[in-house]
C-alpha cells in the first residue's frame, strides 16, 4: 500500500471527523429505510444483481429453446411457446440484462474512479432503479400470464400490429421498454453530470480513467438513441389500445418506417452494452500488465467517435427491404468505418500488453477470450456490412452466430472479467483464481461449441427463430452440438455463481488495492464506505496510484455534518463550488409506483396515464418539498 | 507457448476443421450456387472468407504472441516506477500501431469496393434483361402464392407454392404481401427480398442449371414461420413450355365415379369458400388454387411431400401438421374422404 | 405469512389474463351445426311440459385469439359484402343495440346457423361450429360487448369512423 | 501530505456550473431528440401519402395557433428574468416573473385548447390525425408538468418557504421553460404551415 492509500485513510486530525462523516452518510435503518438507499455503491450494488438474475433467466430461456431444435421436427415446445420464450429471451437479454447491468456497473465505480462520494442526483438514481425493476416485474407478470411477447425483441410490425398480434402479448413487450429505458435515461443524465461537474480536482479531461470515459460516451448514447424506441414502442402501444394509425399500412404508416425508427436506436443500443466493455478491458489491459495504457487519445477517439458513427449505420439491418442501392452502398461504407475504430482499439491493447509484464489473471484471461472471439464476431460483422453477402446471410443463423459472437464475446466475457477484476474491491475478498481460470475455460469452450456451428448452420440456409426444421435438411447434427454446448454454458455460469458466493464468504482478504492497480478506486477501502474518501483525493496525473509524489495532496473544508460533494470546472476540473446532496427519502419509490401505475395501467385503460400522472405529480411534490431548514441557507 | 496458449490453438484448429466438413453441396445452401446471382456472391463470399480469416490468425497469433515474450529473455524494460516503457519502444509502438490502422482502412477499403462491385453486378443483371418473365409473388401467413404476369390475360397463370422457370433466362419477381413481412429467399439463386404489404419490392432470380431448389421465408411471420417453403424448379425452355401450358388448361373433369364422387364432396364441403379449381364451381380467392395440385411437390407450403397419405392427413387435422395455420379443420366422414382424395390426386 | 398472501394475490392477477390469452389451436370436437336449436324463442311447447331453456354460452368468449380470427373469417367468408365492417350494407348494420332476431350469442348462433329471409344464407352445413362461435366472438366485439383488452385497438385497413363514434366536431367526420 | 481547501468556497452556486443544470440540459435532448424523430416521421409519412392532409381533414387554421404561439414566445423573457433575480435573491422579483411568466403560459395554452377543439379529425381518423394529436399531446404534457413545477415553486416562494436550492430550482426551471419554447417552433411550423407549404392542393 503505497503513501496515496496510507494518505487517504488515516483516520484525521480530530477523530470526529470520520466519524461525523460516518453518521452523515449513514444508511437509515428499518423497511422504509432500506427502500430509501441512496448511496451510489448501494443502488449500483441492486443494479449488478438484479441484472445478474435476468442474465441466469434468459440463460434458462436459451437452453429451452436449444432443446426445441437439438433435433428436427421435436416436440419439446408447441410453435406458440417457442415464439414467446425466443422473443422473451432476446428482450430479456437486451433490456433487462446488458443494459442495466453496464449501467449498474459504472454507477458503482464512475463516483470512486473520479473520486467523488456519489452521482450528482442521488434520488434520481433510485428512482431509476425502482423503474427498472418496475420493468423486470411488469414483463414477467406478463410471461407467467402466458401474455409474454411473442413477435421477436424488435417487433416488426405488421406482425406486432393490431390485427395479426391478438391480445395484450406485444403490450407487455412496449410498456417494458418504456420502463427500462426511462431508468436507462435518468442513469445517463445522472452519469454525465457526474463526469463532467464532479470529478477529482485536478482530473482534467486528459486524465479522465478510460472506463469514465467509455460511461460518458454511453451515456450520450442513451440519451439520443433511446427516444428513438420511446417512440417506436409508443407507435405500437398506441395503435394497439387507441386505435391510432402510426403504423398502419393502409394509412401510410409505412413497416419501414417503423423499422427505421427502431434501428435507429437498435444499433445504437447494441453499442451502448459494449463501449462500457472497452472501458472493463482497457482498466484490466492496464492494471494486470502493469503499464499505462498506449495510446491514450487514441483510446478515447475512437470510443467517441464508435459512438457518433454508430447512429449512422442502423440501415444495415434492412438491406433486404430493397432500399436503393445507393443508400446501401452509402451504409455499406458506414458499416465497415466502424470497423476500424474497433480495431485502433485491439492494436493499442495488443501494443500494451506486447511491452508490459503480464500477470495472467483469470481477469486478464478473460481479456484474452473477448480478443479471440469479439475479433472473429468483428470479421463476420465486416461480411454482414456488404450488402450481397448480407442478403445471404441475414436472418440466418450465421447472423445469430455474429451478434452472439459480438455480443457474449464483445460484453459478457469483459463483464466477467470485470467480476473477477472489481470484486476485491466490491466485497473485500479475492475470488478463487484457479477455480476463476476452470470457469474461463469451460465459458470459452462452451461458448464456441454452441455459436461455432451456427456460422455453418446460417450458410447451410439454416433461417432465424424457426421452431423446428426437417430431418432431411442436414442440420441435425449440428444443433445438437449446438445444444450440448448451451449445457457446457450452463455449466461455466453454475462455476461462476459457486466461486462468487464461495469467495463472498472463505475469499482471501484483499486490501485496498489487491492488484497494485492505477485508478482513484483503488484507494478507497474495500468494500467502500458510504463516503468513499475520508477525504476527496487531487488527481495529479493520468495514473494517480501509480505516481510516486512525496507529498500527495488531499482536500480539505467538506462539511462533514451533511452530505458534501465538490463541483469543479468542466476542462480541467478546478475546484467551483461546494454542492449539498440531498439525504436518503422514500419519495423516489413513491415516485417510480406512480409512474409504473400509469405505465402499467395504460395498457389496459388510456384514463390510467391521467391516474398515474397525478399520483406521480404529487410524489414529485413531496420529493422536491424543502423539509429540514438546514437547506433554507440564507 | 505457456499452457492456455496452446489450448485456444487446439480450440481454433479444431472448430476450423469442424467448418470443412460442413461445407459439402447440400440443398438450400448458399455456397452451393445453381445461378450466376448466387455464384458472384458465394464468389464474393471466398474472398471475403479466405481474406479475413487470415487477418483473423493474424490478430490472434498476434495476442498470444505477446504472452511469450516474457520468456524469451527480452530485457524487461523496468516498468515499476513509471508503469511506462522507453521512449523509443513507445515511438516504435506508434509506428506499428500506425501501420496496422492503415493497413485496416486499406483492406476495408478492398472490401468495400469488391462488395459494392459485386452488388451492381447483380442488381445490373435484371435491368439488362428485355423480355424478362415476370411473377408476382405474393406472401401470405404461411403460403406463397404464385402468378406468372404475361400482357396477354388468357396466359396468366395462377400456381402455388412453386416456380417453375426457364434456364439461362432472368426471372423479376415483384414481391407483394397480404398480411405481415415475409421474406423470399432461394439461397441456391439469389439473395433475400422482404414482402412487405403496402410495397411492391422487385427481385431477379436466374437458375444457370437445371435442378430443384429449396427457398424459405426468411423474416418472422408468426406462428408457423418455420413451414412457409417453397421450391424453385429450374427446367430446360421446351420443359418449362410444357409445363406452363399445362398449367393453363383447367382442371380435367373426371370419368369415373369415384373422382366424380369426390369432386361433389369438394363441391359441397367448404374447400370452396376459400380454396378455387378452374373448371369448377369453386372460386375461393384467399387459399392455394387447386386447380393443377396433383403436379406439385408438396402440401401446406411443402410441410409434407404431395403423397396420398399425407393429403389425407392433412385434409383430417391440418391443426396437428401446422398448428396453428388458416386452413378450417373440416369434418368429413370415412365414406367421402377416399374419393376427395382420388379427385385431388387427379387433378395433374 | 406474509409473502404467502402476496403470492396469493399474484396469482389471482395473473389469472385475469387467461381467459384472454387462451390460444386453442386445435377446437374438438369439430362438429358441423346442422339445425342448430341453441335458443328457442320461448320455452312453452305445445302439449309437453315446461322444458328448462338450454344455457348455451361462446366458448371463446373474451378470447383474444377467437376475435382475430373471427375478423379473418368475417372478410374471408365475405360477410363484409353485405354487412361492410359492421355498418351495414344490403345486409342490417351489426354495431347496434337493437337485434331484430336477438342480440345474445345464441341468438346469434341461430341466426348464422339457420339463417334469416331478406337474404342472410344458411351457414349451417358449410362451416364447422367453432367458427361460427369465433365469428360470433367477433361481432359482438363490433358492439363493445367483448373485454375491452381482448378486442384489438383498429385494423390493418383504410380507416372507416364507426358511425356511432360521437364524433365532438362541427364539420362532417371522415 | 499537504491539502487543498475548499472551506472558502460557497456552498451552492445558481449558475450553468450547477450539476442540476446539466441535468436539465439532458433532459432538454432526449425531449427534443424525441420531437426531432417524430417530425421526420410526420414527413417521411407525408412523402408516401399522395393526398396530404389525408381526404375529410380540414386544412389546419393558423390565427389561433400563430397567437399561442406569440404569447409561448412572451412567456420566455419572464422565466429569464426569473432565473435573474433567483441570483440576486430577489424575492419580489422572483415572484413577479414567475406570475407573469405564468399568465403568458396560460393564454397560450387556452389559444391551444381552443384550436384543439376546432379539429375535424381525431387520433384514429388517419395518419396526419394520429401525428398532429401526438404533437399537440406530448408538448402539451411536457407543457403542463413544466407549468406545475414553476407554479410550485412559486407557492414556495410566496411562503417564504425557500433556500438557495429553490432559487437553484427557478434558474434550472428556465432550462426546461426555454426549451419548451425552442422545441414548439418547429413543431408549429410542421403541423400548422405543413399542410399549406408541402400539402397537395
Amino acid at each position: 500500500m503505497n503513501r496515496m492509500d496510507k494518505a487517504l485513510t488515516q483516520p484525521d486530525v480530530e477523530t470526529g471527523g470520520v466519524a461525523a462523516l460516518r453518521h452523515s452518510w449513514r444508511h437509515p435503518g428499518g423497511i422504509i429505510g432500506w427502500f430509501s438507499y441512496d448511496t451510489h455503491q448501494a443502488i449500483g450494488m441492486r443494479y449488478i444483481v438484479t441484472a445478474f438474475i435476468f442474465l441466469l433467466v434468459g440463460g434458462i430461456e436459451a437452453l429451452l429453446m436449444r432443446f426445441q431444435l437439438a433435433h428436427p421436427n421435436s416436440g419439446f415446445l408447441s410453435p406458440d411457446r417457442y415464439n414467446e420464450i425466443f422473443s422473451t429471451h432476446g428482450t430479456t437479454m437486451m433490456f433487462l440484462f446488458a443494459v442495466p447491468m453496464m449501467e449498474g456497473m459504472g454507477i458503482y465505480l464512475v463516483p470512486l474512479m473520479l473520486g467523488t462520494r456519489n452521482v450528482a442526483f442521488p434520488r434520481l438514481n433510485a428512482f431509476g432503479y425502482w423503474m427498472y425493476l418496475g420493468g423486470c416485474i411488469f414483463l414477467y407478470w406478463g410471461v407467467f400470464s402466458n401474455s409474454a411477447p411473442d413477435a421477436g425483441w424488435f417487433s416488426y410490425v405488421p406482425l406486432a400490429g393490431p390485427q395479426f398480434d391478438f391480445g395484450k402479448r406485444v403490450d407487455s413487450w412496449c410498456q417494458m421498454i418504456t420502463f427500462t429505458e426511462v431508468s436507462a435515461m435518468c442513469v445517463g443524465a445522472e452519469l454525465i453530470a457526474t463526469i463532467f461537474k464532479m470529478r477529482a480536482p485536478g482530473m482534467s479531461l486528459n486524465r479522465i480513467p478510460l472506463f469514465c470515459w467509455s460511461m460518458l460516451v454511453q451515456s450520450f448514447m442513451v440519451i439520443s438513441a433511446m427516444p428513438a424506441v420511446m417512440i417506436a414502442s409508443s407507435y405500437i402501444l398506441v395503435d394497439r389500445t387507441s386505435g391510432t394509425n402510426f403504423v398502419n399500412p393502409a394509412e401510410g404508416g409505412d413497416p419501414l418506417l417503423y423499422q427505421h425508427v427502431f434501428w435507429f436506436f437498435g444499433h445504437p443500443e447494441v453499442y451502448i452494452m459494449f463501449i462500457p466493455a472497452l472501458g472493463f478491458v482497457s482498466a484490466i489491459v492496464v492494471a494486470h500488465s502493469r503499464r499505462q495504457i498506449f495510446g491514450y487519445p487514441a483510446m478515447v477517439l475512437s470510443m467517441v467517435a464508435t459512438g457518433f458513427i454508430a447512429f449512422g449505420l442502423w440501415v444495415h439491418h434492412m438491406f433486404a427491404t430493397g432500399l436503393p442501392q445507393i443508400a446501401q452502398a452509402y451504409f455499406t461504407a458506414a458499416s465497415l468505418m466502424i470497423a476500424i475504430t474497433s480495431g485502433v482499439q485491439i492494436f493499442c491493447w495488443i501494443a500494451t500488453l506486447w511491452t508490459g509484464r503480464i500477470r495472467m489473471s483469470t481477469a486478464m484471461h478473460f481479456v484474452f477470450g473477448f480478443i479471440a472471439i469479439f475479433v472473429l464476431g468483428g470479421l463476420t460483422g465486416v461480411m454482414l456490412a456488404s450488402v450481397p453477402l448480407d442478403l445471404q446471410v441475414h436472418d440466418t443463423f450465421f447472423v445469430v452466430a455474429h451478434f452472439h459472437y459480438v455480443i457474449i464475446g464483445g460484453s459478457v466475457f469483459p463483464l466477467f472479467g470485470a467480476f473477477y477484476h472489481w470484486f476485491p474491491k466490491m466485497t473485500g475478498r479475492m475470488m478463487n483464481e484457479p477455480l476463476g481460470k476452470i470457469n474461463f475455460w469451460v465459458l470459452f469452450i462452451g461458448f464456441n461449441l454452441t455459436f461455432f456451428p451456427m456460422h455453418i448452420l446460417g450458410l447451410k440456409g439454416m433461417t432465424r427463430r424457426i421452431y423446428t426444421y426437417s430431418p432431411e435438411m442436414g442440420w441435425g447434427t449440428l444443433n445438437l452440438l449446438a445444444t450440448w454446448g448451451a449445457c457446457v454454458i450452463a455449466l461455466g455460469g453454475v462455476l461462476f455463481l459457486v466461486n462468487f458466493f464461495w469467495s463472498r464468504k472463505a475469499g482471501k482478504v484483499a486490501g485496498n488495492n489487491p492488484w497494485d492497480a492505477d485508478s482513484l478506486e483503488w484507494a478507497a477501502s474495500s468494500p467502500p464506505e458510504n463516503y468513499n474518501f475520508e477525504h476527496l483525493p487531487v488527481a495529479t496525473s493520468r495514473y494517480p496510484l501509480w505516481t510516486p509524489q512525496e507529498d500527495f495532496t488531499v482536500v480539505t473544508g467538506l462539511r462533514n455534518d451533511r452530505r458534501e460533494v465538490l463541483v469543479t470546472t468542466l476542462m480541467d476540473a478546478k475546484p467551483h463550488h461546494r454542492y449539498v446532496l440531498p439525504g436518503p427519502s422514500i419519495w423516489p419509490l413513491l415516485a417510480a409506483i406512480g409512474v409504473s401505475v400509469g405505465f402499467a395501467g395504460s395498457v389496459f385503460n388510456n384514463w390510467y396515464i391521467v391516474w398515474g400522472s397525478i399520483l406521480t405529480g404529487l410524489a414529485l411534490i413531496g420529493w422536491f418539498w424543502p423539509r429540514r431548514p438546514v437547506e433554507m441557507l440564507p | 507457448m505457456n499452457w492456455s496458449g496452446k489450448r485456444i490453438i487446439t480450440c481454433i484448429a479444431a472448430l476450423g476443421i469442424l467448418l470443412l466438413a460442413g461445407c459439402g453441396g447440400h440443398q438450400q445452401s448458399v455456397i452451393d450456387p445453381g445461378g450466376p446471382l448466387a455464384g458472384r456472391t458465394a464468389g464474393l463470399w471466398w474472398f471475403f472468407f479466405w481474406l479475413l480469416t487470415a487477418i483473423f490468425i493474424a490478430v490472434l497469433a498476434l495476442t498470444l504472441w505477446t504472452l511469450t515474450r516474457r520468456h524469451r529473455g527480452i530485457e524487461q524494460e523496468s516498468l515499476e516506477v513509471t508503469h511506462l516503457p522507453s521512449e523509443q519502444t513507445e515511438s516504435k509502438l506508434t509506428r506499428v500501431v500506425a501501420v496496422a490502422t492503415i493497413a485496416t482502412v486499406v483492406i476495408l477499403f478492398i472490401l468495400l469496393i469488391g462488395s459494392v462491385v459485386a452488388g451492381k453486378a447483380n442488381a445490373d443483371l435484371g435491368s439488362r434483361a428485355k423480355n424478362a418473365m415476370v411473377i408476382d409473388l405474393t406472401g401470405n401467413q404461411w403460403w406463397w402464392q404464385v402468378r406468372y404476369d404475361n400482357p396477354d390475360p388468357r396466359r396468366i397463370v395462377t400456381t402455388a407454392n412453386e416456380i417453375h422457370i426457364p434456364i439461362g433466362r432472368p426471372v423479376e419477381i415483384m414481391g407483394r404481401s397480404n398480411d405481415v413481412i415475409h421474406s423470399f429467399w432461394v439461397p441456391n439463386l439469389q439473395g433475400k427480398r422482404d414482402l412487405i404489404p403496402s410495397r411492391v419490392t422487385t427481385n431477379w432470380i436466374e437458375a444457370d442449371r437445371p435442378g430443384t431448389f429449396r427457398g424459405q421465408c426468411a423474416e418472422f411471420c408468426g406462428l408457423q414461420h418455420a413451414h412457409m417453403v417453397l421450391w424453385v424448379i429450374a427446367e430446360p425452355e421446351d420443359k418449362f413450355e410444357a409445363w406452363l401450358n399445362a398449367q393453363l388448361r383447367p382442371s380435367v373433369s373426371p370419368t369415373d365415379s369415384v373422382k366424380q364422387r369426390g369432386q361433389q364432396v369438394f363441391l359441397n364441403h367448404e374447400c370452396i369458400f376459400c380454396h378455387s379449381i378452374r373448371g369448377t364451381t369453386a372460386a375461393g380467392q384467399v387459399a392455394p388454387d387447386l386447380t393443377h395440385f396433383g403436379s406439385r411437390r408438396g402440401i401446406g407450403a411443402n410441410t409434407l411431400p404431395n403423397t396420398f397419405g399425407n393429403l389425407g392427413g392433412w385434409i383430417v387435422d391440418p391443426q396437428r401438421v401446422k398448428p396453428g395455420n388458416h386452413m378450417a379443420t373440416v369434418p368429413i366422414n370415412a365414406a367421402d374422404l377416399q374419393p376427395l382424395l382420388e379427385y385431388l390426386e387427379s387433378l395433374k | 405469512m406474509r409473502a404467502l398472501a402476496t403470492i396469493v394475490c399474484c396469482s389471482i392477477l395473473l389469472l385475469g389474463a387467461c381467459q384472454r390469452e387462451k390460444r386453442d389451436l386445435r377446437p374438438s370436437p369439430t362438429r358441423v351445426a346442422l339445425f342448430g336449436d341453441a335458443a328457442r324463442q320461448s320455452p312453452l311447447r305445445p302439449g309437453g311440459p315446461v322444458e328448462p331453456q338450454p344455457v348455451v354460452t361462446n366458448p371463446y368468449n373474451g378470447s383474444s385469439y377467437a376475435i382475430a380470427q373471427g375478423q379473418r373469417l368475417f372478410n374471408w367468408y365475405n360477410c363484409a359484402g353485405c354487412h361492410s365492417q359492421g355498418g351495414g350494407g344490403i345486409g342490417p348494420p351489426l354495431i347496434k343495440k337493437a337485434w331484430i332476431y336477438g342480440g345474445e350469442p345464441e341468438n346469434l348462433f341461430d341466426t348464422i346457423v339457420k339463417g334469416r329471409p331478406n337474404g342472410m344464407p344458411s351457414w349451417g352445413g358449410r362451416i364447422p361450429e367453432y367458427q361460427i362461435w369465433q365469428i360470433i366472438a367477433y361481432v359482438r366485439s363490433l358492439n363493445g360487448e367483448q373485454p375491452k383488452s381482448a378486442t384489438p385497438g383498429r385494423s390493418d385497413t383504410i380507416q372507416t369512423n364507426p358511425q356511432t363514434l360521437k364524433s365532438r366536431t362541427s364539420g362532417a367526420t371522415k | 501530505m499537504n491539502t487543498l481547501d475548499v472551506g472558502d468556497l460557497p456552498p451552492y452556486d445558481i449558475s450553468s456550473q450547477s450539476p442540476l443544470w446539466w441535468g436539465q440540459l439532458c433532459t432538454a435532448i432526449i425531449e427534443g431528440m424525441m420531437f426531432a424523430i417524430l417530425i421526420a416521421a410526420y414527413l417521411y409519412v407525408r412523402l408516401r401519402m399522395d393526398v396530404w392532409p389525408p381526404p375529410g381533414d380540414q386544412y389546419p387554421h393558423l390565427l389561433l395557433p400563430t397567437l399561442s404561439l406569440i404569447a409561448l414566445l412572451i412567456s420566455a423573457p419572464f422565466s429569464y428574468l426569473a432565473s435573474e433575480a433567483a441570483k440576486r435573491n430577489d424575492r419580489a422579483g422572483m415572484i413577479r416573473n414567475l406570475v407573469l411568466n405564468l399568465v403568458f403560459a396560460a393564454i397560450c395554452f387556452t389559444l391551444r385548447i381552443l384550436e384543439w377543439r376546432s379539429l375535424n379529425f381525431n387520433w384514429q381518423a388517419d395518419a396526419q390525425g394520429s401525428y398532429v394529436w401526438a404533437f399537440l399531446g406530448l408538448h402539451s404534457f411536457d407543457f403542463i408538468a413544466d407549468a406545475i413545477f414553476t407554479l410550485v415553486l412559486l407557492i414556495l416562494i410566496l411562503i417564504g418557504r425557500y433556500g438557495e436550492k429553490q432559487r437553484l430550482g427557478v434558474h434550472v426551471d428556465s432550462v426546461i421553460w426555454y426549451f419548451l419554447v425552442a422545441v414548439w417552433i418547429p413543431i408549429y411550423i410542421v403541423i400548422y404551415w405543413g399542410p399549406h407549404i408541402f400539402g397537395s392542393q
